[in-house]
């Protein structure tokens, strides 16, 4: 599913391909909110509705060996690295034919095979891991990039600073993408941080870091193809802050008490999907007939994807054990 | 008068801030959003936003604030959303809190009050299920307070405040939206004492917080089988009130612990110690323990549940217990 | 082969950086200061600042990082210049380290190592005297090595980089400058099960760590009395190797347990829970315990000394356990 | 011992006064060495020689009310800020007239007359204190300044972060002293930071920052001076960087293996003590006469000093559990 690195950016298929991978995301999420009111998924459920341009411009420039850590609003990232939608699904559904056995849920999708970290709920959590990836690399003098994404919530943390600067010492190969939808739950970012420009604190590390228009795809991938060129080249760590913003409320949860309606209204005037579309559709890229069975295609995907998870099953709970320690245990 | 555990503590914390101008809320979206399980709803329009301060993502940096603030004369109530997240402050806990009033030869106490959210069942998984009190109760210097009922989750804040040294109050998710009376003048409650919250003569289910309402349904069930089993409600994890403990064994001669803590070090075992140490010839059966599996939580409702203290292994145990000869 | 405690750790960190590449020593002042307990030193010179990594002070970030580079195909050693600034790390090591193995479905095991130095007994106060690792045994996931002897400060590393899942290794400070004799070709040792130190009739003393010299002193004091003490090195204490605790049980019918953390929810509590759970009618006596007071570490030599567990507070608490009659 | 605020910084007066501070530390530092080697103090002791004119530079420029919290080196900000050195020692002697009655000891000062809040042995531990103090003068209305002493060790941690952000966020009247002295153990900056220039970092906090240079006192009593009237002024946190070295060890236990006799011999050069005598003496303001006295009354007062910790004695055993739990409950 991953955009090989060569591919032009601006030809229709490629247009095309980020249109449907912003899409394949969108359909994902409306379905998880579906099932969720279902209670066929349970839990915490946060969804990116309205920030698909981030994860589909910046995964658009990663080989399937590039690494990627994200947050628990990971759907359309595990997604778009190529774990299967029927596999992340089953994993809401608390099913064994899930991507982690049912074990992780909504904010736990990890994926071996495509290097896909996680899936973390803990608001920073993911920075440090993704630096000791990114060394792991450089030590194995590996020319592999570690991307990790986050919201802008999570640049208070004491986490994030200790990363960024050990990231930045150690000139380590890992690309910061921060999510800033402008709100951490309720607190807009102006209420939780004195330096509001989060490229200049990112700067403040001596890291390269620069503001991206995060709803527009071809902007974040034009950003992400620069940095992640640069860090995959050796240039060491660097920040792209996404401006973006979630259409819907922060989790299942949310009474959403924090922002008038008219400024989310305003901003999905901007959807990222419509963006591209008129786009694609203004530079004769995209026609009538393609735009309709491209939703069909992705109606499809996540309808099989609905269908494997409905016909999944729970692991027995004598296993409820398993999974502590490991089971092979190295010579 | 009716009330929510949730309206409960919104009113004890709402009493707190009308009683003394020292008082003030502080935590992550505890204000415009109305905390994160609308305990704290309503309360910005009503006393503002520097008494309903809303914090960045920094639980390090606002709980020291707030010891430092406590310090520095007032009388804070710090909100770490979940338990989970306190592991990020646990050095301002242990380091600063609980330990300046000792380093500092008895000058400098730290009337601080944080209260957080406990407990798993809620499909939230490994990172958002942590049951930590009874390990938090391992340190000297702090107090734990773990309100079960609608009186403790009404009382026992504004005398955790006029406590001249830390309290932790850990408020079991699963307890919020119990409803029930409470009397109409509720108020601050005794928080050194356990309580018996069903008095039986076969058996002691000692047990607290967010497990109580398993323990008493299942003591419901033992009743019916012929059994008839004490419930005590520790209510303070720290210190435990020893003597309550040996009480109820020297009753029923036998005890089972509940508590949703991981099985190995948690305060079950510390619990089945004392009573050991005190009451070896008093126990007619060993002490059982019923507490979370060791794992991670699981996010499978199956297997959560399965890693849960339920009221059938409560249930068991209490049988298990009875059935033994000392 | 004459060696030391610090010296056997240096060697074991030789071997493994010379076995596997993909090990690497990292943490505070590990290279060019050459460590704090100066464990390290010379491995610097000999590997280089690639592999013996000098961190800024950022103890969440590098145990993170770690742990990160474990799951990036690396062995690092995390070195935590001592368990009280760990508190730093918890989040790290309980929500990431210990949690995603299983968070993952069994995809990802995490590799790793944290070494830190431990416990009391050099007068630094209440923020550099904490004794955690019973406390951190609490932690599903997590393997909690205590080496009290020279074999195991030589042999346990090895073994512990071979474990496909994050291990602890606890080393008392006191124990650095212990010297002995150890085989010439000491190497890797098990580290699942707890050792017998000294054989025993009459009394289990069942310790670990930095206690364990402590207690031998006390048998050998017993010894002198008639009182023939059988000595448990618990070794591991999580997971805990309880079919030893209770074989040893089984033996003397009577335990004393002993170890430097705060005697509220310390492993000491877990192993009586143990014991009485499992050998309840083979005991002849309560078992006792023998813990630090509850107080955070007083600076002052004599106080500090007073609130440590002592041959003479072992002494006791073992005639006790022989003089009871159960 | 505290300068009053309106002392004119160039009078003889004054000059002097800060000279003798300087000194009482500095004679006090080592007097503490030596009572080590005699094995009357133990645990950890990290002295402040060489660093003296950073506090004695910011404390001439505080009122009594004013907070200090310090780290584990503080022996000098304690004394400043008006602990009696016989307490001081008392302390690091293990006994009831110690100043903590023994519970502390070198790096747990703490003085609740001077407002003097530790003495904190977790680097930046003491970090997240002193906006909390802040914060409980800004709610109450008091024109208070509290100071927070670390070193630029500290500034890697996360706690360094967020304490910089909330402090800034809420424009709290809070000082940040960042003693630089280039090393944190055996680490250098460069070898820590990605940003090496620590007002830079401050700064990235929307914190008003400057670099002072730590060896001169009337340097940093200005700069201080400065930063402080315009906390106390309600202009929300200043941070000072204090270029320093110190002149020993990290502590006793430190074999110095990171740096060059050389440097450190380069560094003494600009002894603050010589500095601001040789000063004074050229502007004719201290005489050969008062120098002596001025020694002499140092000399005195830590014999005095010795002499009151010599005389103490230790807290009966029975008293080991008090002040985990505060004595008098409130009503
Ligand atoms: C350490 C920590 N503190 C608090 C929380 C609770 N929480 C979950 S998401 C969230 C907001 C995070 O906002 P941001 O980082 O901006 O990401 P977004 O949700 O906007 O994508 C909070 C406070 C948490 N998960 N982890
Ligand atoms: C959190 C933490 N990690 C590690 C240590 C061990 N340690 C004590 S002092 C020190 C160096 C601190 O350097 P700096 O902050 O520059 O202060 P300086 O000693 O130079 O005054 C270290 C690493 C500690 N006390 N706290
Ligand atoms: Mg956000
Ligand atoms: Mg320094």
């Amino acid at each position: 599913m991953n955009t090989p690195r060569a591919a032009t950016p601006s030809g229709a298929a490629h247009g095309q391909h980020l249109l449907t991978q912003m899409l394949r995301v969108r359909r994902l999420e409306e379905k998880c909110v579906e099932l969720y009111s279902a209670a066929k998924i349970r839990g915490f459920l946060h969804v990116y509705i309205g920030e698909e341009a981030v994860a589909a411009g910046i995964m658009a420039t990663l080989d399937p060996e590039d690494a990627v850590v994200a947050t628990y609003r990971e759907h359309g990232h595990a997604l778009l690295k190529g774990v299967s939608a029927g596999s992340i699904l089953a994993e809401m559904y608390g099913f064994q034919q899930g991507c982690c056995r049912g074990r992780g849920g909504s904010m736990h999708l990890f994926d071996a095979a495509t290097r896909f970290y996680g899936g973390n709920a803990i608001v920073a959590g993911g920075l440090p891991l993704a630096i000791g990836l990114a060394l792991a690399d450089k030590m194995a003098g590996r020319s592999r990039v570690t991307v990790c994404f986050f919201g802008e919530g999570a640049a208070a943390e004491g986490e994030f600073h200790e990363s960024l600067n050990l990231a930045a010492l150690w000139q380590l190969p890992v690309l910061f993408c921060c999510e800033n939808n402008l709100y951490a739950m309720g607190t807009a970012l102006s209420r939780s941080e004195s330096q509001t420009d989060l490229a200049v604190k990112a700067a403040a590390y001596e890291i390269p870091a620069w503001p991206v228009d995060g709803m527009d795809v071809l902007a974040v991938e034009e950003a992400a193809r620069r940095a992640v060129d640069a860090v995959r080249g050796g240039g060491g760590p660097h920040f792209l802050e996404l401006r973006t913003y979630r259409f819907r409320a922060h989790s299942m949860y949310d009474p959403e008490r924090y922002r008038d309606k008219a400024e989310v209204a305003r901003w999905i005037e901007r959807d990222p999907i419509d963006l591209l579309r008129a786009t694609l559709e203004g530079a004769g890229r995209l026609s009538e007939a393609e735009w309709a069975k491209m939703q069909r295609d992705v109606d499809a995907e996540v309808s099989a994807a609905v269908e494997f998870a409905e016909a999944g099953s729970v692991e027995p709970v004598d296993e409820l054990l398993r999974f502590v320690y490991s089971e092979i245990r190295s010579p | 008068m009716k009330t929510t555990y949730r309206e409960a503590m919104r009113d004890a914390i709402r009493e707190a801030l009308t009683r003394d101008d020292r008082v003030f809320l502080m935590g992550e979206d505890v204000g415009l959003y109305g905390g994160s399980f609308a305990v704290s709803l309503g309360l910005l329009e009503e006393f503002g936003p520097e008494r309903i301060r809303d914090t960045p993502l920094s639980e390090s940096g606002f709980v020291g604030a707030g010891i430092g603030a406590a310090l520095g004369g007032m009388r804070p109530i710090v909100e770490i959303m979940t338990v989970n997240f306190s592991l990020l402050a646990l050095d301002q806990i242990m380091n600063n809190a609980a330990s300046i009033l000792h380093m500092s030869g008895g000058q400098f106490n730290v009337p601080l009050v944080i209260r957080m959210t406990t407990g798993a069942g809620r499909q939230l998984a490994a990172q958002h299920s942590h049951s930590l009190e009874g390990w938090y109760a391992h340190i000297p210097g702090l107090r734990i307070l773990t309100p079960a009922t609608l009186a403790d989750a009404r009382g026992m804040l504004w005398t955790a405040l006029e406590d001249p040294d830390p309290v932790l109050i850990f408020e079991h998710g699963s307890l919020y939206n119990v409803a029930g009376e409470i009397a109409d003048d509720a108020g601050a409650v005794d928080i050194t004492s356990a309580a018996i919250r069903r008095p039986g003569n076969a058996v002691s289910l000692i047990t607290y917080g967010g497990s109580l309402p398993t323990v008493l349904e299942a003591a419901e069930q033992l009743a019916g089988e012929g059994i008839d089993a004490e419930v005590l409600d520790l209510r303070t994890l720290r210190p435990l009130d020893t003597p309550a403990i040996l009480a109820t064994v020297a009753k029923t001669h036998r005890a089972v612990v509940v508590d949703e803590g991981w099985r190995s070090g948690s305060i079950s075992a510390e619990v089945s110690a004392r009573i050991t140490e005190s009451s070896f010839y008093d126990l007619d059966a060993p002490v059982g323990r019923v507490c979370s599996a060791e794992v991670p939580l699981p996010y499978a409702k199956h297997l959560e549940l399965a890693a849960l203290p339920s009221v059938v292994r409560v249930v068991e145990a209490a049988r298990e217990a009875v059935g033994s000869h000392g």
